[in-house]
């Protein structure tokens, strides 16, 4: 199959859907000429003109609030948001406006719109160019969550996205876009609400998302040559969430680790240690639940510091060891 | 209260005499009296404690949200904000159900899930009160491109008070509109105060459709206690956002109610009531009429009874309307 | 010992304050003349004046970042949201500057500031006006997290929270405001990061905060008179978190429930839950770890709908009664 | 690039003629070298990947940071932006921990947790720069608060460009601070782009000096690339916001440089940018003290070589001193 980086096919999910659809529009600071603060929307302007590539003056309240104004009167646009920290400008707007809309109007709206925002740490651009909030998003009822760790997940998955009828949060990890994958040619999707078993394994689940889902099979493929069988869980879509996978994983291992970049406290991976400690697989528990997760400060400048200020191979392998010692 | 002179209020919206058929003006005024008789209705409930949560009255500002709205089409779409049944009214909603609504009634336009203030009309192109302020105005801008995009020639009518126009929503959209050139006539109703907060401790200028200038965009500045100004500048209005982009009108008017229902009105004067209620805007409208031959004192009192007898109805069809469905407490969240 | 109301004695503390420490200001909308949304400041510009008590436009993004600058520059402000809901608006203030600004400068700044906000629902103001979001300002390392729920927390609390030298979220419950408790004439402070044991218990611990403090109390009476000793703990503090409080109360008990009006998903909930399960309290439990959360929907205005969106004492109770049975 | 007329700029920055002595003129001058020197050794760093991250860099803009902060006083505060090299080292910072921040050191100014996007120098009041467009412009407006209530007669320089502008923040952080009287001087550095986006595209004004009429306060539009007069025109404003409240100055200027490290250039035109160099500050300011017999062509050179070495000496300090200690990854989060 052919490879294309994680930005190429988050480029040919937009094209493509806005080439079936022509209610499909796309706006955000610098997507045109610029192709996006990372490249991603490269070219897309010439293809689609300046009509559907809408460059933006600076203001994310008023991109995210047009995006839910644009689709309540019918259009599905796309709302890039350079960094997906600024979200917080427009938080009110995607949490009181977007997503509260269809259920404040009893059913009446709908509200189909994408807020695709790149997330994480490890380029260098410190405290407010680094964050990973999904768990805010995740904490909002009437947004959809999203983040893929592949170009093929990627793909399918803002496909859907972008289909969907309600407003989805796209978290895009830097550090992934230049990274290629085998993606088809033909047409797919992935579906939201399901997650991806990137690798079987008998005696412990890692429940991962984003980025740290490649960092966590590295890990497991490491810890094969010694025999300790990891299956690493990659969420994909957080909310919906696909809980039924999560809890039959643990109920076969009975170890559950969970690792996100995020900062650990209130993160999601509360959320998904609640969730099996409340389920049937909290029966099948041989250990604690441990995350390992981002520590919780600020994202620092320094590399050495900023590496370490998330989940790293070392910390992910000990706590393995750990769980199954 | 004066409109400010045509040089002052730029180029593109020229004064110019726009006749009002007596037939509109009938509606107009009978719309004005369903919004006063529906609030009165809703106030006494309140004050009998049989109705849930709070309500911003819109009583002595109905001249503003009867005269824009009457100027637009059926599918031209508004946004409206915390203090919306007028728009709503004047939007053409099914009052039973917009009553039932209030009343948390399973038939009302949100099956009592959103109440006051989140009364939408969508088939309408009423896209919804609004419980933040400011929250509307990327919403009304939004709904600018949609239409930009599809090429028609609707535009939306986005209303916000004198003290959204302080939030940072107002300047990025506005913003964005004139860069655009979205079809949309941004309408500040200025009743003098944000809650407590009189407009000019809020803002450092006088006229508040200076704020146009920031945009490049025409502003202008209208009585709203005088419905037949109202249409007429949102008419012209309407003309020019659709050629040109938006424009800012802001609507000079005053609430007669508190701020909302827990209000002890500490912050104005007794005179400073009373001298606005000299300018209540439907009192103006009938004597006007009267005065200008628009309507006989026969054809006047038959529209005060139809708009009692209308709010009677809606009463009586919200409550005997059931309750919200429990079983619905956990739909609509998310659309298919 | 004088009863006064939970409305009361955040006056008095913000008013003490305020004679204390002429650094100490207070700004937000309404909060003059209006004595604030839910007259919590009724009088005090009287005694401090226009300069220290200050009626704002309505902005925000404003109030927050100018509590931030104002802050960081030698002022102690305590800036009021008149619903916590807006806080979002705001909410690159608050998370990407004032809770980041020391940590990326390195240690030399300090930013002592306290952002009050109402939160909850049953009011019957519907889903913008009736969130409790904690859990996001949880997520922000650099922000302290406070709720209490009692009068004599409050203003201990709060006390505290002026006198701290970080940014600190002050979530007050609205439907608290006018009951009355306990409070002393004399000078007291609560610290933060201190959990209390509203109730002492050895079956089962709820851990809990804000609102549902009190009705988890009022159902562990209850379920008393049948002999199921339920023990009622008060985080009040969200961050810095009593950890050790928790964790010894369930190694006691061998049961949690936790409960929080704060919607289920991503709540903080999650954490505590995760928390405990990598703790050693992990070996004493008995039976999963439940949560009685808000329903994953936004506050419905009808009025039993709106009851039933979020936790109930018949949902607390069959939850005790389950996890014991 | 001339300044707009007096009377278009409101009433109360008038047009004087302040002498600028020929030490300040020559301190300016070192002070654009230093900021010069200092990023050419930055961009060289980048382009051998010896820095991490990006940078934003300020070439061709000095005049603008440095003619308004010499016309402040030590212990006047500005805030800044993520281009903020230039006003950091104008407010005086000193350069070997400067570079030593940007190269991720632990004597950096914030001990290498920051970098450029977050350098601060609060002992010399500059509140940081900010990775957020628009984000320190409520914060300049937070420090007006605290001169008011000490009473003291410090002012505050608030520096963002002409994309900041258009977010909400700057309207309402403007709005506040002109109803409470704040001594701000809010410095809109108008660049023409915001990343790719021309001012032309972004704004439906030409002057954005217009957008103080939206406030009710003085707007005024400055050569951003004359040193004096950017100097001028804000010891005018700094006098006029201790009595009066904030004003707006918008300085016309350009960077040379891309946006940041990865930027293609391709939203603009060889021949521009060409014809902005043409318009260097530094060397305008340089042809200028020598034919106004403010300094010998010895005496420049002894400046440049004096701002070279500064930057080498920086270079140095910063190359050999430690990394940021990993033990202090979990310190600085909370203050005690
Ligand atoms: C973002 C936000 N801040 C504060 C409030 C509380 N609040 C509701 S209405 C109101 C006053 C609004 O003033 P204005 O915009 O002039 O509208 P009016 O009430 O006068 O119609 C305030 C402060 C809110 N609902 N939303
Ligand atoms: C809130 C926010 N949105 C977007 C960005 C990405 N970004 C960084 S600088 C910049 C352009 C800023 O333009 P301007 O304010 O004119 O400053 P200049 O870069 O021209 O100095 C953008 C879009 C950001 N850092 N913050
Ligand atoms: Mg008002
Ligand atoms: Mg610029």
């Amino acid at each position: 199959m052919r490879e294309i980086t994680y930005a190429e096919a988050i480029r040919e999910a937009m094209s493509e859907e806005m080439r079936r659809d022509p209610s499909v529009f796309f706006m955000g600071e610098d997507i045109g000429v610029y192709g996006g603060a990372f490249g991603v929307s490269v070219g897309m302007i010439d293809e689609f003109g300046p009509e559907r590539v809408r460059d933006t003056p600076i203001s994310e309240a008023a991109i995210i609030g047009a995006a839910a104004g644009a689709a309540v009167t019918g259009s599905r646009p796309i709302a890039e948001i350079q960094f997906s920290d600024f979200v917080a400008i427009g938080l009110d707007q995607l949490g009181n406006q977007a997503a509260k809309m269809r259920y404040m109007f009893g059913g009446r709206a709908q509200v189909p719109m994408v807020v695709r925002a790149p997330a994480g740490s490890g380029t260098g651009a410190a405290a407010q160019h680094s964050q990973s909030q999904e768990a805010i998003y995740c904490h909002i009822p009437g947004l959809k969550v999203v983040t893929p760790s592949t170009p093929y997940d990627a793909k399918g998955l803002l496909k859907s996205a972008i289909r969907d009828n309600n407003p989805v949060v796209f978290l895009e990890q830097k550090l992934l876009y230049r990274v290629k994958g085998p993606v088809p040619e033909e047409e797919y999707t992935v579906p939201l609400g399901r997650a991806d078993v990137k690798r079987t394994g008998r005696d412990l689940t890692i429940v991962t998302w984003g980025r740290m889902a490649g960092m966590c099979l590295e890990t497991a493929v490491r810890l094969a040559e010694e025999g300790i069988d990891v299956e690493v869980v990659d969420l994909r879509s957080l909310v919906p969430l696909d809980k039924e996978t999560v809890v039959e994983s643990v109920k076969k291992t009975g170890h559950l680790l969970i690792v996100h970049e995020a900062v650990q406290s209130a993160g999601y991976g509360g959320e998904i240690a609640a969730l099996v400690a409340d389920s049937e697989a909290f029966f099948y528990l041989d250990a604690p639940i441990r995350r390992v997760a981002g520590l919780d400060v600020p994202i620092p400048y320094n590399p050495t510091l900023e590496r370490n200020a998330v989940p790293t191979p070392e910390r992910i392998e000990r706590a393995v060891r750990d769980l199954l010692g | 209260m004066p409109r400010i002179s045509a040089a002052e209020r730029g180029a593109a919206v020229e004064e110019r005499a726009i006749e009002v058929p007596r037939e509109l003006q009938r509606e107009m005024y009978l719309k004005m009296l369903q919004i006063r008789a529906f609030e009165e209705k809703v106030a006494y409930f309140f004050s009998r404690g049989m109705v849930h949560g709070t309500t911003h009255l819109y009583m002595g500002e109905e001249a503003t949200a009867v005269g824009a709205v009457a100027s637009l089409g059926d599918d031209d779409f508004i946004t409206s904000t915390h203090r919306g049944h007028g728009h709503t009214i004047a939007k053409g909603i099914e009052l039973p159900r917009m009553m039932a609504e209030l009343l948390g009634k399973q038939s009302g336009y949100c099956k009592g899930k959103g109440g006051s203030m989140h009364i939408a009309d969508l088939a309408r192109g009423n896209l919804g009160a609004n419980g933040v302020v400011g929250g509307g105005i990327p919403i009304a801008t939004g709904a600018g491109i949609t239409i930009k995009l599809r090429g028609d020639d609707r535009v939306v009518a986005c209303f916000f008070g004198d003290g959204a126009i302080n939030e940072g929503t107002f300047h990025e959209s506005v913003n964005l509109a004139s860069v655009w050139k979205l079809p949309v006539i941004y309408i500040c109703e200025n009743n003098q105060y944000g809650m407590s907060m009189s407009v000019r401790r809020a803002t450092n200028i006088d006229d508040l459709s200076l704020r146009a200038k920031a945009y490049g965009i025409p502003g202008t500045r209208v009585d709203g206690n005088d419905v037949l100004a109202v249409y007429r500048a949102v008419r012209e209005a309407r003309d020019y956002v659709r050629k040109n982009g938006p424009v800012l009108i802001v609507a000079e008017t005053y609430r007669f109610s508190g701020h909302s229902k827990s209000d002890a009105n500490r912050y104005r004067t007794k005179e400073e009531i009373a001298e606005w209620r000299e300018r209540d805007p439907i009192a103006r409208m009938r004597k006007r009429m009267l005065e200008g031959g628009s309507a006989t004192e026969e054809e006047l009192v038959e529209l005060e009874n139809g708009a009692r007898r209308s709010i009677e109805e809606a009463v009586k069809y919200a409550e005997e309307s059931p309750e919200s469905s429990i079983d619905e407490l956990e739909t609509d969240v998310y659309a298919d």
